[in-house]
Order: structure tokens, then C-alpha cells, then sequence
């Protein structure tokens, strides 16, 4: 899940999920990149509203989290 | 037949004809039949069935005079108030229809009751009277209760093949239960050389519905097992392929228009869980935001 | 989906799942090959056992969702 | 399972799921084509709703999971 | 949120959760890092078993969700 | 079971279920045929819609899947 | 569904599911056969064991996995 960590780490933070910042955040992790997979990421990630997908998606999320 | 009265030799005549005339000859006791119900049976079987009843010797004399093989069996099964039975349509259909037909009846005293005879427990219509005693008697557990009669369990009162006591009866009928069934008793039925008997055409149509879905759902199992392609196993095949697919890319971690969302969203959760634990250490661990 | 279903067809049929025969097979299918993505499946693939990864759930009873 | 894979993988990509199609995905995954079996499978899918039936997985699979 | 993204990201990678490392993550994400809430964070998180924690979230499929 | 499959397979190729195609295909099959049986099935059948029994059946399987 | 209700009517009645009576069974129903469907049909059931297959639920099948 690290990929997708760092993307939901960039957008709390607010910044672009681009490949320099997917990246640079996975390294300061120590995690080996690798380059198709932040690519694959970025190219699925460019028409989301993350928080729309989180909030239509995380409805048994507080609930499963809570049981 | 020399001392045979003339309407008895056109009457066995006729029996004949129609004996000779139909595929399936059924042999019926029509005992407790009420006579406006025996017409309105009739009535109903016009198109399909021509009921005919007759003295047993007549009818004895009618089946012996055929040439149809063996129907002269139809003769064991004369019981109470015979009659013949008439009809091209499948004896099992003529048997299911006959017994559709069938009305309930009140109990009548030494009448064998045809299941268990049941009175169930709650309500009954009886104000607190002599009848209580006479429902205890009869071994009907019953009580007052705000002024009211009510039975207190469900009790079987009658056993399945056994005769009905002549007080349980009247019970029965102040009850509004009615436990017999009265209409035509098909006994047993000729075609093609072979007498059925009540027993064999009783259809379980119950069963027969069980038995389709259980031969569709073999069916499909063996498809879906065997991986032979057709329009039933191929939508379950395809289900298998989309979910073990979809497990696949959600397990992988691979994103794409389907997996994109529950990934997000499961990464979302588990922040949350993680957040959730590290609070209840320390609230301070986990900022505002969370904490609402 | 394709890159997955592509996987799932060559794990079904016993190849191996690398570069050249995703590829073949999506060409085959008339698909335009992103090879970013193929690269990314691989390198997602390399790690999983596949056998065990389709069998296991990995989206969560609606049950949960209604809790 | 190939076979279904194959017919996926076409319907995904919005290719025809004709008798050369799947033989073409098929032989591209190194599979060795039975001829009846494409044709038993492509007479099946006429009268059914590919989209359809994943559809309902989405909805079946998770229910699943909750048994 | 970033500072538990942050630290999932670590345990994803293997790396500690440490103080150093939580801020180098959370720099490279572009973010400013509150020092109080970073060690609170790994205070906290050292009686927490990440991993568990992570297992107990289910998510539900849109599909699922909607049914 | 083989009364039902005879007019299971009838029913599939769209033959009418009396007792000559259900003899026909019972003695296809080299069973020997009980007339009485056949009858009963044939009797059995009239008020019983097929189509609508099977659609039962698929309409509960899934839903038993589900439960 | 016709050749494999043929299959289960032959198993049943103790025929051996070859070409021959299958055909012979398929006709009799009034079915134009498919030759090409009958090999497929014999050959997908020679690993087969009947008798397990038809009881092993295909439907509940993902709900069993995931169980």
C-alpha cells in the first residue's frame, strides 16, 4: 500500500500527486521506487476527487474500524 | 340372463358402451357426498368426465362383459356408495382433479379421521358455560380467561386412522373445525390393461417442483464444474472471472478505474483505525481533524 | 481491467506473466499497450502468490457497510 | 477458465466476441484452442449480459465474504 | 492525518517510526512538521499494533455499498 | 431422477412433455420405461410452470450465496 | 442446457456418456445436434466425477472460497 499511502499522504498535506512528489516522499520512507508503479499510480489517480472516492467508498470504514 | 329386468340389461348396455368408449375407466366411492355438492362435482367434470352410479351388481356385470383386459380388477375397489368414472384424460390428472375438488366437512361420529385432528391453542367464541367441562372432558386443556373459554395448548385430539368419538364430534363442529373431506374418492382407475390404485396416483406435486430445481441446479453445477459453456454456467463463470479478477487487482494493489476508489478509501480506513488506537493512547498523538 | 484479466488469462493458462506476453495477449485483444502500466503490473504481480490472492476476499461485506 | 478470461478481456477492450477474436486472445496466452468450446462459449454469450454478470459480482462477492 | 499516513508509510516500508524518520516523510510531503505531535505520535503508537489495526478496516465496493 | 431430466431436456429443446417424447427419450437413454411414472410426471407437470421453477432456483441461489 | 441434462439422464440411467448416446438421446428429444458439442461435452466431463460435481454448489462457489 506505500504507493497509495503517499498518495494520500501528498493530498492531506496538499500537494500535487505528481511523480517528483510520489517519489521523493517513498525515498524519504526508504522505500525502493519503482518508477512504472508511480507511473501506473499517477495515471489512475489524475481524474479523482480523492475525497469524493473516500467518502462515497468509506462507508463501512468508522463502522469495521469501531467493531 | 333370463329373469334380468329389461332397464337392468339397457343399463349394463350402456355402462358398457361407455366402459368400451373411454381410455381410462375410474372406480370412485362417493359415500357422504351431500347431494347438491354431488351436482355441482358433476356439473364441474362435464367436459372431462362422465360420473356414473349404479347398483354394484350392474356395474360387476358391465366390467365383466368388456374386452378390455384385466379391467375387471376395477371390481376390488366397489367401496361405500360406488361409481364409475368415465374419462379420456390421464388417470393421475383425473386423480389430482378429484381430489382438488374436494370440500371440508364437518366430523362425523366413527368417521376415521383422515389426519390428525387438531385444536389449536387460543380464542374461542364460547362464553364461560357448560362447555368448559364438556372441552376438558373431551381432554381439550381449556380454561377462562377474561371471560372467555380459551384453549391453553395446541392439542391432537384425534389421531390420523383413528374413529371420532361421538362427543369430540359436536366439539369439533361448536368449534367450526372441520376436519373431513368429502367429495369424489377416486378408489383406482383402469387404462392400458392396468388398474392404479388411490395410492399410486397421488402425485406430490411439491416434490416434482423440488425435483426441477434440484435437476436446473445439478445441471448448473456440473457446467459450471466442468466448465462447459452454456447461457445458465456462463453468467456464473463470468461472476467467478470478475471476482477472482477483482480480488486479484484489490490484493496486488493495482490500481485502476474499478480497484481506484476501494483502494483510496481502504487506505482512508486503516488511517483512521490507526488514528483510533494511537488516540485512545494519547489524543494529543492525532490532530483536530481526526478527532471530530 | 484488461491488464488484469490479461493476467488472471496467462495465469490460467500457465505462462508466465512478464512484459512480452501481456503484451501479446492485449495486443491480441486489440488493446492499445500502455507499457508503463504492463511494467507496473508486473512489478505489482512479482511479490503476490496469485493462487492465494484471487481466492481472498478483499472488498468487505455490505453487512458492514449497513452496521 | 481461459475461455472466459479471453471473452472479458474482449468485451473490456470493446472488441467483438467472435469465434476469431477469442482464438486469436487465446493463442496469444499460448493456450491450445478447442474450436467447439469457443463456439459452446460464444452461442452462450448471445443471450448474456457480459457487463451485466460483473455486475453482479461486485454486489454477490463482498455478500459472499460476509457468510 | 499526515502524521499517521506518515507512520503507516514507515511500518509499510519497514523502516522505524521514529522521530527522524516521521519528519523526513513528512518534509519530503511538503508538510510543516509540529514536533509535540510527532513524538505524542510515537509515543502513542508504541503500545499499538499497527499491523492489526490495519487489518481490522474493511472497506466496502461502491457496487456493494449502493446494493 | 431421470423422469425429470427427460423433461428437463424436453423443456430445453422446446419439445412438448407428453408421454411419447418423455418415453421416447427415457428409452434413448436405455431405461426401461414405467408407463405409471410417466403419467405421474406428465400429470405432475400441467400445473407446474418450469421456467418459472428454474428462475426460482437462480434467483435463490444467489441470494443463499449471499446470506 | 440440453447436453448436459443428456450427460446427467445417461449417468443416471447407467449408460456410458459417449458420442453415440448422447447423440442418440439429444435426437430423441428433438434436438439438432451439434456434433462438435457433443465431443466438446464428453471430453469436459472424462475428469469429471458426476456424481460430486452436480452436488458441488457453482453458485455459493465464491461464498465457500471466501468462508
Amino acid at each position: 500500500m506505500e504507493y497509495i499511502y503517499a498518495a494520500m499522504l501528498l493530498h492531506t498535506t496538499g500537494q500535487e500527486i505528481n511523480e517528483e512528489n510520489v517519489k521523493k516522499v517513498l525515498e524519504a520512507a526508504g522505500s525502493e521506487v519503482d518508477e512504472a508503479r508511480v507511473k501506473a499510480l499517477i495515471a489512475a489517480l489524475e481524474d479523482v476527487d480523492i475525497e469524493d472516492a473516500i467518502q462515497k467508498t468509506a462507508v463501512a470504514a468508522p463502522a469495521a474500524a469501531a467493531a | 340372463m333370463p329373469h334380468v329386468a329389461e332397464w337392468k340389461k339397457d343399463e349394463v348396455a350402456s355402462l358398457k358402451k361407455l366402459i368400451e368408449s373411454h381410455e381410462v375407466v375410474g372406480m370412485a366411492n362417493l359415500s357422504d357426498i351431500p347431494a347438491p355438492q354431488l351436482q355441482k362435482m358433476r356439473r364441474s367434470l362435464k367436459d372431462s368426465a362422465t360420473l356414473k352410479m349404479s347398483r354394484k351388481t350392474l356395474m360387476s356385470l358391465a366390467l365383466n362383459s368388456s374386452d378390455k383386459e384385466n379391467i375387471t380388477a376395477l371390481e376390488e375397489h366397489m367401496d361405500g356408495q360406488p361409481a364409475l368414472i368415465f374419462t379420456n384424460m390421464n388417470p393421475f390428472k383425473l386423480y389430482k382433479i378429484l381430489e382438488g375438488s374436494k370440500t371440508a366437512a364437518p366430523a362425523k361420529a366413527g368417521s376415521i379421521a383422515p389426519e390428525d385432528i387438531v385444536v389449536p391453542k387460543g380464542d374461542t367464541a364460547f362464553k364461560p358455560g357448560p362447555i368448559l367441562g364438556e372441552l376438558q372432558k373431551s381432554g381439550i386443556p381449556a380454561k377462562i380467561e377474561k371471560g372467555k373459554i380459551v384453549i391453553t395448548n395446541d392439542k391432537t385430539i384425534v389421531a390420523a386412522g383413528e374413529p371420532i368419538p361421538r362427543d369430540v364430534a359436536s366439539i369439533l363442529t361448536r368449534l367450526e373445525i372441520f376436519p373431513l373431506e368429502v367429495g369424489i374418492d377416486l378408489r383406482a382407475a383402469y387404462e392400458d390393461q392396468t388398474v392404479y390404485t388411490s395410492d399410486i396416483l397421488t402425485i406430490d406435486e411439491e416434490k416434482t417442483l423440488a425435483d426441477i430445481q434440484k435437476a436446473f441446479t445439478q445441471g448448473l453445477n456440473l457446467s459450471v464444474e466442468a466448465m462447459i459453456f452454456n447461457k445458465e454456467s456462463v453468467p456464473v463463470l463470468l461472476q467467478k472471472a470478475a471476482t477472482q479478477s477483482l480480488n486479484l487487482a484489490l490484493n496486488a494493489e493495482i490500481l485502476n478505474s474499478k480497484t481506484r476508489d476501494i483502494l483510496l478509501a481502504r487506505a482512508y480506513a486503516q488511517m483512521l483505525s490507526v488514528a483510533a488506537e494511537a488516540s485512545a493512547k494519547d489524543e494529543n498523538a492525532v490532530d483536530d481533524e481526526i478527532r471530530e
